[in-house]
């Protein structure tokens, strides 16, 4: 039964994106029907499942089935399984299957708010068919049970995200966006891929249940291990966008709102964390490889909160605080215990979405991603959006209630133990992140409405499809917090520090953004040494520019040149050049004269005669 | 190889040097025909030596020689003949002026 | 001698095919193509059943077919398939297939097109079957003279300087193949030309094996694009017709390393591992070289010619980590990149013939205005860059596995390219692809139906043994194993 | 003396005096005789030759030897006059009452070529070389222009001074071994080898024939006469004396062997002829200048199979010689109506253009020869050159067949110049040009020979083996 409902959760995605592509010109209108349809469906199978397999009776489940051949006794002599081959199949266990229902909940809804965001735009069908295939990209990758099947999924979700982010494609930044975000996880998905080659190579199998630390340590040295995990690492990095690989997510806001939502907010980003904990045990074999995760955890969490601070576009802070939320949760996984940053990117990821919903319900309505100008065009007056926005904010900056606080407490507890140095820096991020969301939501909420602008009136199903997902998405946000919660012990001094931390961080940003007008006359007038730096995003930007435009191709064009003149030019032509200029010397020869020819073919003969007699020692 | 007939060998090679390096040297068509037959006269010569001394059966290299020297006419009047046509076609049958074909 | 003669059959419909379209009369055009696609679908069907009926347990030649032909000579027109070409077999059909559908719009003189493209695809056949030296060799210097027609007729950009330098090229190759196997047969005990007889009674000596090997790899590193000889493929195909350069890269490539694993490493293994090393760097150069130029072009058949080298790349370290791994991934690689390339060259084709222009950067906001056709050129491009779900993205695993195992430094530094490729062939996507829609060629219509079928059939075996790769192993990695003295 | 031993000889015999009775007529029979007679007598000739192929036996007291080797040549040249006879209906620039001197002078070639095949005998070797020689000379001058006496006078005394330097070569010989008969020669050869002046003797001799072969030393004479001479005469020189100098190498090798020294000395004219044929090749505007530097090259091939001095060497030279002449032939046809078309007898490069919308026979005729001579398979050019090479890396002469294969690519190179014109360039005059009956059917013969003697070449390989077999035998 089991297989049966994951085969429809797997599958629903791919048959939603082929029915979309083979539909007639015509039947267009009906493909956000579809895609809406076989989400639900795969939402409930995946409740389904949770309810059979409630309190985790009968887990793990795995189905397993062998693909790929590769067996070479000569090369690896020390594989354990004699005739290896790579296997693809399913996996399930409680981490699955509460990052399946995450997973497939969020992109019904998702999909659900679309059909209001989308409504206008000519190539729906196309942009609904891409989200179907994302969810199934996005499925494959929970439910893989070896990392091979997790790499190749995870280069479908990078191509769907590609696309996604890209889907505009007559806008020149939006191609250029989804171009860096596919070539900026490829750089990261090479680690991913030697590491994956290397645990073939060295351990022989690449499935979870056998990726055991006490295995690994005994067939693998400790300097390996370590390599190992980084390179994994590495591919984690570039989908969760961690410190240096980070520069995509930002510019990934070209996307539609609800892409970032479900993108690049709840799952795809969310996978590199999924990863951690899934592959936990290759990460913890060497305490190395947890400093090392630890210490870039801490370092996407600050740059991540600090960058959030300047924004003045409502799409960056959300994108910005997700990576420095994504920073909180590797720092959590680095700090030993991956279920706290599992639990995180759970609550986070139902509350971030809400964040995105609510600011794209603004932005569809305002026509500007500008918080200043939502606040100046009667922000404030849509009760319904400002109510989810300020519950999504504090939730992000975790009020006692609502999810984010408990989750971010485990993990400020799992940190704390380990070092106070990243505890201090934790605790700064989630000042950082308190400052910005009280930002934001100020700007929002009490700017000075200067143009009005009356919201056009809206059919009925377009009302139901925008506020359904925004009531549901809160709703469980709140329901994860509690259902989810691994342990429940009130840790009464970490109340405290939160609370202080809450209350600093909301003052301040009160204190400065009391009236906006006024806050951004400051701004504008004179910036600070620090903003600039950050307006810069610390010339991470720029440093890639040099490096890809300086160094790569000024690589590349000087090849090229070599192929063109040494290669092509020396080798190829000038020898057929000189063997024409042989024929025309020898052409001379051919002078006309009678008894030159004589005295040639004379001399020829003479020359045989010398050699004859020269070599001739009486042997024939 | 008797002391004479090594005598003769010498007069005919050295016959066969001088016509070769007439017809290497001489500008003038016909002096160049008359070094050919230097040529093959000294091949004759080569074999009358040979027949006086070493050849068993006598008649063979005199019917060689006859054979040489009815050739040899028949190539001087071939050679005459275009060397005449030469002639009519560019009035002068110096070797240095048939240089049209060339390259 | 099986009973039905399945291997001279494939190769008997395109000859057949070329002479009943040398009989028509020039100015039935139609005809003419109808019999060149039954030629084509033929070969098409009967190399699908040669697939399904090869029995991939038995580890020996099947299907052998054996005829006198020079006695005095050892030389015999003898057929067998074994694991290393039923795929290429196959390959090829399905690539003449595609092209005679592709190149339906060509309409200066039709006749001489379609009898070069059969010439040339009845060469190739023979060279894939055969087992002989003699025919392997007359069949490979067939398939080199059609294509310079091919191209100094129908082609483009600087077309008679491209033609005669791939033609010189290639015969220069097969130059220093010919001193080879008639060194081979020179030598005593050989005295015959028959791969098989070859194998079991000669033993060359090590230092003989080395200068032989170099040889013979050379001259089938010449066709395959190994490093310093690739510069002619590039140009080879820019120039060529789409129909043309698709059987070029998709298939005659493949000819040269088809050429090195039958012929080099079966009869000269101790040769093949002392220069073992040296392939590995060239190839290594290969890849990385060809993937960094191709970021600088500008034409899309440039960018694809050199990703072209790039992909050969692989297949050639593949080769030079001499395990079963790496040969079971570089046969796969040759069987997806002929497909991927010949999807390429299809696109591209049609692209220009609507357009007039090939240049990315004249070519904006296509996927606005025929989404199909750029789909597909997509779809291409993803495979290029190695995206699973594809062939290629199997075939470089396996490669890279195998060069990870053997020569750590070259494996992981071959990796980068899967990089620059995708730099490139997204860069190209995004110039020609996306953006505002250009005025220039707003005419330009999307497929018809009949554009439609050849390019749906690449994808279509893309996915296919992107997705099942154990049916493509199967078939190979018996034969490999053997081919390594397993 | 059994007559039919010596049939295609008594045939041409009795048609040269025909002629000659003719030539006294007061009528003028040019037309006629070039137009019908020669055609005819050509296939009654080549009937005969080939009727005679199974006799052998002895002729002349034994200076006269028929057996398959010198059948085999004589069909090839009965073959040759045949194709020449054929092309002569596209001649330029004869005069009308030079031609049936003309004919006279064929005649009397063929059968100075036919007795070379023949001729075991030294004396009758010489003899028959200078008159096919001599008849050659003429033919080489008829034509009206400035320019063809210069290439008579420079042939005669190139051929004279080659034949002179074989006379003095035979005469040390002779006087050595006591005898002109080749076959008593070959039997004295293992004593007589010690000595210097015998070997010395044998190399000028054979140092002599490759001025007919035109290999490198005495290949002067060969581009200004190929292209002053008519192009039906080009076509018999290239064809039927270059078969016939391959006729009397094998033989004259076979029967008294190559010197050691002389061998290394053949590889070398063999490396050099291959080379400056085929790079001067590369510059050459003239058509027919540019086949009389390939033929130059092709005679360096041929040496390489000659010098390997094996029984398998001397059998594919054989088969080469015929593939050469059924080559040259397909190409010079083309060249001779070409020529007529453009109306002058020197057509360059550029006459050739758009030769294809012209006419697409001529073109696929042309472009089969030109890849043939290239060695490019299926022909039958690759099939010769296969086993040509063949022999010679049996004998470990692997640089010189490595040398050759690179020629032939660079070949190719001009080859495929002259296809490109004939199939790409837009033609200057673009009226059809029609292919008159009798070359028409020859230009079919051809190709369907290139092609079926390329693909099924068994039966005429086994035929040069048993050729040589029996040639080599006493």
């Amino acid at each position: 039964m089991d297989l049966a409902l994951l085969w429809t959760i797997q599958l629903s995605g791919l048959a939603a994106f082929l029915l979309i592509q083979l539909l007639p010109r015509s039947a267009k209108k009906i493909a956000p029907a579809i895609g809406i349809a076989l989400s639900f469906l795969a939402a409930a199978a995946s409740a389904k499942l949770l309810l059979d397999h409630a309190n985790g009776f009968g887990l793990p489940v795995q189905f397993s089935h062998p693909w790929l051949a590769v067996s070479d006794r000569a090369v690896w002599p020390n594989i354990p399984v004699e005739r290896y081959a790579l296997f693809v199949g399913f996996l399930l266990d409680p981490l699955n299957l509460t990052m399946i229902t995450l997973v497939t909940s969020i992109s019904f809804f998702v999909q659900l708010f679309s059909f209001y965001y989308m409504n206008e735009d000519r190539s729906r069908a196309r942009y609904f068919g891409f989200l179907s295939f994302f969810s199934f990209s996005m499925t494959g990758l929970v439910l893989s049970n070896n990392l091979l099947q997790t790499f190749l999924f995870w280069e479908l979700v990078g191509l769907t995200s590609y696309l996604l982010i890209g889907f505009w494609y007559e806008k020149e930044s939006a191609a250029t966006a989804a171009r860096k975000a596919f070539v900026v996880n490829r750089l990261a998905d090479l680690g991913f891929y030697l590491g994956i080659i290397l645990v073939l190579i060295l351990f022989g199998s690449l499935n979870f249940t056998d990726l055991k630390s006490q295995a690994l340590a005994q067939v693998l040295p400790p300097a390996t291990l370590t390599l190992v995990g980084v390179l994994v690492f590495l591919g984690v990095m570039g989908k969760s966008a961690q410190f240096p690989f980070h520069v995509w997510l930002p510019d990934a806001m070209e996307g539609p709102t609800p892409v970032s939502a479900l993108i690049h907010s709840a799952t795809m980003v969310a996978a590199g964390v999924f990863l951690l904990h899934r592959a936990f045990d290759l990460f913890s074999a060497s305490a190395t490889t947890l400093l090392v995760i630890l210490s870039v955890g801490c370092l996407t969490a600050l740059t991540g909160a600090a960058l959030a601070t300047i924004q003045r576009d409502m799409k960056r802070i959300l994108a910005y605080s997700t990576v420095s939320q994504l920073g909180l949760m590797t720092m959590a996984v680095g700090a030993g215990s991956s279920t706290a940053g599992f639990f995180h990117l759970s609550t986070h990821a139902y509350f971030k979405s809400l964040l995105f919903l609510t600011s794209g319900v603004f932005i569809h309505r305002f026509h500007t991603n500008d918080i200043w100008e939502i606040g100046q065009k009667g922000g404030k007056n849509d009760r319904l959006a400002i109510g989810f926005l300020a519950f999504g904010l504090l939730s992000l900056s975790g009020l006692p209630p609502l999810a984010g606080f408990f989750s971010k407490d485990l993990i400020l507890e799992a940190i704390k133990e380990k070092n106070l140095f990243f505890y201090s820096g934790a605790l700064f991020v989630s000042f950082l992140t308190a400052y910005y969301s009280f930002r934001m939501f100020l700007v929002i909420a009490r700017g000075r409405i200067r143009r009005e602008e009356r919201p056009h009136a809206e059919s009925r199903a377009l009302k139901i499809s925008r506020n359904v997902p925004l009531l549901c998405l809160a709703t469980l946000s709140l329901v994860a917090a509690f259902l989810g919660m691994p342990s429940f012990h009130f840790n009464f001094e970490m109340l405290l520090t939160t609370a202080a931390i809450l209350v600093s961080g909301g003052g301040l940003a009160i204190l400065r953004f009391r009236d906006p007008e006024a806050a951004e006359q400051k701004l504008l007038a004179g910036k600070t040494f620090m903003q600039k730096i950050l307006e810069r995003k610390f010339f991470i930007d720029d440093a890639y520019e040099f490096l890809v435009k300086k160094v790569g191709l000024a690589i590349a064009h000087a090849l090229n040149r070599f192929d063109r003149t040494v290669i092509n030019g020396l080798m190829v032509n000038e020898t057929s050049f000189s063997v024409m200029r042989l024929g025309r010397l020898a052409a001379l020869l051919q002078n006309g004269a009678l008894q030159d020819y004589l005295a040639w073919a004379m001399t020829g003969g003479v020359l045989i005669l010398f050699a004859f007699l020269h070599f001739y020692r009486g042997t024939p | 190889m008797s002391q004479s007939l090594q005598s003769y060998l010498v007069i005919s090679s050295a016959l066969f040097a001088i016509g070769v390096f007439g017809l290497l040297g001489r500008r003038n068509l016909v002096a160049v025909l008359i070094s050919l037959e230097l040529i093959l006269n000294s091949a004759s010569l080569n074999f009358l030596a040979f027949n006086k001394f070493s050849l068993p059966d006598k008649s063979l290299g005199q019917v060689f020689v006859i054979f040489i020297i009815a050739l040899a006419a028949a190539e001087v009047c071939v050679a005459l003949s275009l060397i005449l046509l030469l002639y009519r076609k560019k009035d002068s049958i110096n070797v240095e002026d048939a240089k049209e074909l060339r390259g | 001698m099986s009973p039905f003669p399945i291997l001279s059959a494939i190769l008997l419909c395109p000859v057949a095919g070329l002479i009943l379209v040398l009989l028509t009369p020039r100015k039935f055009e139609t005809a003419i193509k109808f019999l060149s696609l039954l030629a084509a679908s033929g070969t098409l069907v009967l190399s699908i059943i040669l697939c399904k009926i090869f029995n991939t347990a038995d580890p020996g030649f099947q299907f052998v077919e054996h005829l006198e032909w020079i006695k005095s000579y050892g030389i015999h027109y003898s057929n067998a398939v074994d694991g290393l070409n039923v795929s290429l077999i196959l390959l090829t059909a399905i690539v003449i297939f595609c092209g005679i559908l592709v190149s339906w719009r060509v309409t200066y003189r039709v006749k001489d097109f379609f009898a070069n493209m059969l010439f040339l695809v009845s060469g190739v056949f023979g060279v894939f079957m055969t087992t002989n030296l003699f025919f392997f060799f007359l069949f490979y210097e067939i398939a080199v003279i059609p294509m310079y027609l091919l191209i100094v007729i129908w082609g483009s950009t600087n077309k008679q300087y491209a033609a005669m330098k791939l033609t010189l090229y290639l015969l220069l190759g097969s130059a220093l193949m010919f001193a080879g196997f008639l060194y081979m047969y020179s030598l005593p005990e050989a005295r015959t030309f028959d791969l098989l007889t070859l194998k079991q009674n000669v033993h060359f000596s090590p230092p003989i094996q080395n200068i032989l090997f170099l040889g013979l790899f050379l001259g089938f590193g010449v066709l395959a694009a190994c490093f310093p000889f690739h510069v002619w493929s590039p140009d080879g195909h820019v120039a060529a017709p789409t129909a043309a350069s698709m059987l070029h890269a998709g298939v005659l490539m493949k000819l040269g390393a088809y050429g090195i694993l039958r012929v080099a490493v079966t009869l000269l293994p101790e040769g093949a591992r002392h220069w073992a090393g040296l392939i590995a760097v060239l190839s290594l150069c290969n890849i990385v070289y060809g993937a960094l130029v191709a970021t600088q072009q500008k034409d899309l058949k440039y960018i694809i010619g050199y990703s072209s080298v790039s992909h050969m790349g692989i297949v050639l370290l593949g080769i030079a980590t001499m395990t079963t791994v790496g040969f079971n991934g570089a046969l796969f690689q040759m069987f997806a990149h002929g497909i991927m390339t010949a999807l390429f060259f299809a696109c591209v084709g049609f692209i220009y013939d609507g357009c007039h222009t090939r240049m990315a950067d004249e070519l904006g906001g296509l996927s606005k205005q025929a989404p199909m056709i750029s789909t597909f050129f997509i779809l291409a491009g993803l495979c290029g860059l190695g995206l699973p779900g594809m062939g290629s993205f199997v075939a470089e695993l396996l490669v890279t596995i195998a060069a990870v195992g053997t020569y750590p430094m070259i494996g992981i530094t071959s990796i980068t390219a899967l990089l620059i490729t995708a730099f490139y062939v997204l860069t190209a996507v995004q110039k020609a692809f996306y953006g505002p829609v250009n005025p220039h060629h707003a005419d330009f219509k999307d497929l018809d139906w009949l554009q439609f079928v050849p390019r749906a059939v690449l994808v279509g075996c893309l996915i296919f043994f992107g997705i099942f790769p154990s049916v493509f192993l199967n078939w190979v990695s018996l034969s490999t194993k053997i081919l390594l003295g397993g | 003396m059994n007559l039919f031993l010596f049939l295609p000889e008594t045939v041409l015999l009795a048609a040269i005096v025909i002629l000659l009775c003719l030539t006294l007529a007061k009528k003028d029979y040019g037309t006629p005789v070039l137009g019908f007679f020669l055609p005819a007598l050509g296939a009654i000739l080549v009937l005969a030759s080939f009727s005679s192929l199974p006799h052998s036996g002895n002729l002349f007291s034994n200076a006269y030897r028929v057996d398959p080797l010198a059948q085999g040549f004589k069909c090839l040249i009965a073959l040759s006059f045949f194709f020449t006879a054929i092309l002569n209906q596209n001649r330029l620039s004869i005069p009308f009452d030079r031609e049936i001197e003309y004919g006279i002078f064929l005649l009397s070639a063929t059968l100075g070529m036919m007795m070379m095949t023949g001729a075991v005998d030294l004396l009758a070797l010489y003899v028959s070389m200078e008159l096919s020689s001599y008849s050659l000379y003429l033919l080489a001058s008829l034509r009206q222009d400035r320019r063809s006496p210069e290439a008579g006078v420079k042939y005669l005394i190139f051929g004279a001074a080659a034949s002179g330097v074989f006379l003095w070569g035979a005469s040390l010989v002779t006087g050595l071994s006591g005898t002109t008969s080749l076959l008593e020669i070959s039997g004295k050869v293992p004593v007589l080898i010690w000595q210097p002046a015998f070997s010395l003797g044998l190399v000028f001799a054979s140092f002599a024939f490759l001025f007919k072969l035109s290999g490198f030393p005495l290949h002067f004479w060969a581009p200004d006469v190929y292209e002053s001479a008519p192009t039906p005469v080009t076509n018999f020189i290239a064809t039927a004396s270059k078969a016939t100098a391959v006729a009397i190498l094998i033989r004259f090798f076979m029967l008294t062997g190559i010197p050691g020294v002389f061998i290394a000395a053949l590889g070398a004219l063999a490396f050099v002829s291959m080379t400056l044929g085929n790079t001067v090749a590369l510059v050459q505007q003239d058509v027919k200048r540019l086949l009389a530097y390939s033929s130059i090259a092709q005679a360096g091939y041929i040496l390489t199979g000659l010098l390997a001095g094996s029984f398998a060497g001397y059998s594919s030279s054989f088969f080469y010689a015929f593939a050469y002449v059924l080559m040259n032939t397909g190409a010079f046809l083309v060249t001779s109506v070409v020529a007529k078309t453009a109306n002058h007898d020197n057509p360059r490069l550029s006459d050739f253009d758009g030769l294809a919308e012209r006419s697409p026979f001529l073109a696929l005729l042309l472009l089969l020869s030109l890849l043939s001579l290239a060695g490019i398979p299926p022909l039958v050019g690759f099939t010769g050159k296969w086993i040509l090479f063949s022999a010679a890396m049996d004998k470990g002469h692997w640089f010189l067949v490595l040398w050759g294969v690179l020629n032939s690519v660079v070949s190719l190179f001009y080859y495929l110049t002259l296809v490109k014109h004939a199939y790409l360039e837009k033609p200057v005059v673009s009226a059809p040009i029609a292919v008159s009956g009798g070359t028409r059917w020859l230009g079919l013969f051809l190709i369907i020979g290139l092609i079926a003697l390329g693909l099924f070449p068994n039966a005429f390989i086994t035929f040069a083996q048993q050729a040589i077999l029996k040639g080599a035998a006493l």
